[in-house]
């Protein structure tokens, strides 16, 4: 173990700032790589469903 | 349909009027005259100045010699009084690609308040209902001047004026079309035409035969 | 073999065996993606010592390091898979050179990011035009362009073609972009600023960068994969195996 | 309903930008790229880039303007719309006025928010960053007022592009001239509040008078 | 007669070149406003810009280049000449090959002999001048035929102007360093016969394989 | 008039060809044959696929699924010599409005080598005689179709393969052309076309109706 204590370890030597800003950067890039996918896939589904009882009902009226 | 066209008068009259084009005389001392309840066809050949009596007529091209007048008076004393009562289509649809049939028309009429209701029946009259939301590049050439002419059911505008409408009409668009002049017509608005199409089913029909060109 | 490398090609171009071979595949790349990535990251951040130049902020390497070669590995998958859409016309490839693009350019991102960040401690400015910044800023303009050019166009599928003609053309670039920059930054200014390269990392310092660079890898794929199944879905919708996965 | 065509056209507008995103982000990318290209081309050392940081921005956002203007009437000239603005007898000062705004929301504004980020690539110096950003606030909206002049005069030209930067280039230079100029002296830790004021007043000028000519020059497209 | 479609077409867009002279001499104009418009937003200093004028006069035709290349296909696509190409079974790729030629021929050689002009006016060191020409003449090919095969894939595309830009870019890099470096090693009496022969290569190997790219971009172009 | 069509052999053949747009199917199981002296209209309202279909029979699109033969061979073995033997215009007409309908039919027509006399009489014969040398950008919509029509005088190609040729013509245009269709098939050539406007004139007409898409 490198750090002795978590304030230290947040501190990274002083170089915190940068190094936490590109980690968390890189976090929301990665959510937003995974997220996306994930909530595409619910709309698709969701509005896909939705035609497919639309035009069910549709031909039960034909 | 909301088209109250019965009540206003129509009247378009062109006095002596005179045009050329890269110094060839297209007509020259032309006088005719539009009022509710008529159907004006310009006929002639290719390069005839179909097209560009239509653009003088409805106030797009100010470019000749003799008088335009709409009520007796000149045409541009009240342009923008007169532009909401005449409806123009020319050879270009004013369709954007991107963007859907109802959303094309809702533009094409903002000019006019129209109800939404109202957008989604014409285009059901023209035989676009269920394709109401999808892109208009989806569409093939007929069916994108379809959403064009849809205008026609639901602006107030008593006096049309249309530059060859049938092109790319298949023969269901073209009886529609015939029909809804006639109707137009009928209920007292007018019609101001070119075509080279035949025009014969409808009563009221009159002709204007532009000079020919041809060498 | 032959025989098997084709049943494979066949497969691969079927939508409906991809579709639901991966479903199998998705826990398990998502497990090690992110068991990966833990103990990458607990190894790298707490266990790695500090560089003795650079202190902590050399910690930005786990993640700078790993983007930087990803990002150009998915621009070399991509314009591979547009090939192999434009030769042979397999519909899934087209998908995936698609779905590439946005992950491709978004590991660019951090990698740029984390350069720059970086930099800011290292060199005393966030940005310098070196050969291997600029040549990575170029790599996401033809990410962009690649992206920009598949949505300009009419039909989805001459975007396809289109930016499958530009990454190939792009791909010829990357290596010229990338030694016409070095020739042309060394002769313009001498060697100032050399990423810190040291003959040897410290096996503490390395194993974490390993795991973190195969972990990236992995999780690549799973990306990869979570969005081609959504094109599936959506060009597939009017088949009735995916009818049946809507209405069960 | 009821915006009138004016409303209704800058509203029809912002939602092909919306569905089209390549309009507003590619001259996002343009900027990044010809300002990217002058390290390259002339000398990557950030000394003296920081020198020419304020000028080489001020270029690219001009050049990207320039360039996404060309698409401003053509599509309207060539589909018919602008036909169809003239048929309807609405003003077409405010047309004008509404198409150089919208130019100005999905070229100028984006811009303006991109800067900050091509400053710390061309070692821009730290008091030089309000300036760069107020000029270009003030400065980009009469690149697109006039602009839109030059676009409306070009819009029935088949490869109006090029004839375009032509005649809009010239105009540019004052809006250059001083935005460069603010930028630098802030770099330079002097005043720059009566570059502004310039600037200011230019987009007041332009605001006022330029949709007159381009609604004179939209007028020329129809004799087509 | 019976030059074949490929040279008919050459023929063509020569003739049309001449009857439209704005076609060829407005890349020109761009050349030496954009090179004009340095020495107003950064500094109009002799000592200074002599430093500059290699990559600057690049930048500028580098530009300049770029926007002449809208036009290349768009119009071919639009009026059906394109599908008559396609429909006359000639090779596509000769019909590329004479495309680009024709391009470089109104934009890139006049550019090479204005260059001089601008190194006039931007105060190049007088050693740098051959080395200018030389990169010209051999770099200004590599982008014509590398930025049509960017105009053959935009040619669909109505604001194709700015996507183009966009595409064909990063694909100049290479082509901007060397020859920038060429001109100012020359400049300061170095040798610049390295970085000439690199261009020449990169010519080499952009004539023999861009066609093929621009030929399968042209034939995108038909499922509209 | 130098067309030679009465020596070449014309065979093209589709076998159960089948085309999808946007995930509609345009046509299936579609078979067709045209040989010498055959005359084929492609019919269908709008957005049937009858360009698609023409756009395949002249190999510019090869989207589809069905064989395609020329002489009993793939099309694509001998695309060049399939290319040099039709000929196909488009709803485009690839015209050049800068240049004069002269130099225009000298391109159009530059892939068979044709003298420079016979572009002069073709030029007369669709009455653009005495505009030889004017700017096509000073012609009528109509004016500029006939340039490129002038080429059916002079091209030696056997097949046509036309989409929508009669756009913009009048009606001596239109007379004009049915007797060049009619002229062809006699003297053994074919043609294939898609118009909306009946042929009756035409004694070998046959009709291939396209499916309705309508919704
Ligand atoms: C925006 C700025 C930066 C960019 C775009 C960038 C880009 C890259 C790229 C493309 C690689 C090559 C990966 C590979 O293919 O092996 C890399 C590796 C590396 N970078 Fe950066 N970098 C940036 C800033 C920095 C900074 C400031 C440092 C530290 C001082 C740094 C340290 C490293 C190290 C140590 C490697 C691994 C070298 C190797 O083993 O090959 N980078 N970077
Ligand atoms: N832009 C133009 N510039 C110069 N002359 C033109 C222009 N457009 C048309 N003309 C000329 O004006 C005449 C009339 O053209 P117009 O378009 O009105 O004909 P038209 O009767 O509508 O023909 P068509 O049936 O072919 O549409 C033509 O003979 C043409 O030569
Ligand atoms: N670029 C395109 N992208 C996608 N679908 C298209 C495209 N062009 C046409 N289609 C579709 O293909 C179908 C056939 O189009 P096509 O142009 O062949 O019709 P057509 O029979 O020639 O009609 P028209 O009589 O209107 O010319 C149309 O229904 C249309 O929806
Ligand atoms: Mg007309
Ligand atoms: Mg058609």
């Amino acid at each position: 173990m490198e750090f002795n204590s978590f304030a230290e370890f947040i501190a990274m030597g002083g170089h915190g700032l940068y190094v936490w800003l590109s980690y968390g950067l890189t976090a929301v890039v990665i959510a937003w790589n995974v997220a996306q996918p994930v909530m595409r896939r619910r709309r698709l589904l969701k509005e896909q469903a939705q035609r497919l009882r639309r035009e069910k009902k549709h031909d039960a009226k034909a | 349909m909301p088209a109250s066209s019965g009540q206003t008068t129509i009247d378009l009259e062109a006095r002596q009027l005179f045009c050329e084009r890269d110094d060839r005389v297209l007509f020259d001392h032309l006088d005719l005259r539009v009022r509710n309840g008529d159907l004006l066809q310009l006929a002639g050949p290719n390069g005839a100045g179909k097209t560009t009596l239509l653009r003088l007529l409805s106030g797009l091209n100010r470019d000749f010699d003799g008088e335009l007048l709409w009520h007796g008076e000149a045409l541009y004393d009240d342009y923008s009084g007169y532009a909401s009562l005449r409806l123009y289509q020319g050879h270009l649809a004013a369709v954007k690609k991107a963007l859907t049939p109802l959303e094309n028309l809702s533009w094409l009429v903002s000019q006019w308040s129209v109800a939404e209701d109202d957008l989604w029946q014409a285009l059901d009259a023209v035989e676009l209902g269920g394709y109401e939301e999808t892109p208009c590049q989806q569409l093939s050439a007929g069916q994108q001047r379809r959403v064009a002419l849809a205008r026609l059911c639901v602006a107030p505008a008593p006096l049309w004026i249309l530059d060859e409408p049938f092109t790319a009409l298949d023969k269901y668009g073209v009886t529609w079309l015939e029909q809804q002049l006639q109707k137009k017509v009928e209920s007292g608005g007018a019609v101001i035409i070119t075509s080279h199409h035949a025009l014969e089913n409808i009563a009221s029909l009159q002709q204007l035969e532009l000079g020919s060109v041809r060498a | 073999m032959w025989q098997w490398l084709k049943r494979l090609y066949h497969r691969l171009g079927s939508p409906k065996w991809f579709y639901e071979i991966t479903a199998k595949w998705i826990p398990w790349l998502a497990i090690i993606s992110v068991v990966g990535c833990v103990t990458g990251l607990v190894l790298g951040l707490l266990y790695a010592p500090a560089d003795y130049l650079q202190g902590n902020s050399f910690r930005i390497i786990y993640i700078h390091v790993p983007a930087a070669i990803l990002a150009q590995s998915a621009f070399m998958m991509m314009a591979i898979a547009g090939a192999v859409y434009l030769i042979w016309k397999m519909k899934m490839a087209a998908w995936v050179a698609k779905v590439i693009a946005p992950i491709g350019a978004g590991f660019c991102l951090i990698a740029l990011f984390t350069g720059a960040i970086w930099g800011k401690p290292t060199w005393g400015t966030w940005w310098v035009w070196d050969a291997r910044l600029t040549s990575m800023l170029l790599l996401l303009f033809l990410y962009f362009g690649v992206m920009a050019l598949q949505q300009a166009m009419d039909s989805e599928e001459s975007g396809f073609k289109a930016a499958a003609i530009l990454a190939l053309v792009g791909l010829v670039n990357i290596p010229i972009i990338k030694y016409s920059v070095e020739w042309w930054n060394t002769l313009h200014q001498p060697a100032t600023l050399k990423l810190t390269e040291k003959p040897s990392m410290h096996p503490d310092m390395l194993i974490p960068l390993l795991i973190m660079i195969v972990t990236t890898y992995v999780f690549f794929a799973l990306l990869v994969i979570l969005r081609t199944r959504n094109e599936i879905l959506w060009h597939e919708r009017k088949r009735s195996w995916v009818k049946d996965i809507l209405e069960p | 309903m009821s915006l009138g065509l004016v409303g209704a056209t800058i509203r029809r507008d912002l939602t092909l930008a919306a569905r089209n995103p390549g309009e507003w982000l590619n001259p996002l990318m343009f900027f990044l790229m010809v300002a990217a290209l002058f390290p390259l081309a002339v000398d990557p050392d950030p000394k003296f880039l920081s020198k020419i940081a304020g000028g080489v921005i001020w270029v690219a956002a001009l050049l990207a303007t320039l360039l996404s203007l060309d698409a401003l009437y053509k599509a309207d000239v060539e589909d018919g719309s602008l036909e169809q603005w003239l048929a309807s007898g609405e003003s077409l000062y405010a047309m004008s006025l509404g198409k150089a705004l919208v130019h100005w929301c999905i070229s100028g504004l984006p811009l303006t928010l991109m800067a900050p980020l091509l400053g710390l690539m061309l070692s821009l110096p730290a008091d030089a960053y309000q300036a760069l950003i107020f000029s270009l606030l003030v400065g980009t909206p009469v690149l697109s007022l006039l602009g839109a002049v030059g676009a409306a005069l070009t819009a029935g030209v088949r490869s109006g592009g090029l004839l375009l930067s032509l005649l809009i280039l010239p105009l540019y230079i004052p809006v250059l001239i001083f935005a460069a100029s603010a930028v630098y002296h802030a770099g330079i830790g002097m005043d720059y509040k009566g570059q502004i004021g310039f600037l200011g007043a230019l987009l007041a000028l332009a605001a006022c008078l330029t949709p007159f000519a381009s609604a004179a020059a939209l007028k020329l497209n129809l004799s087509r």
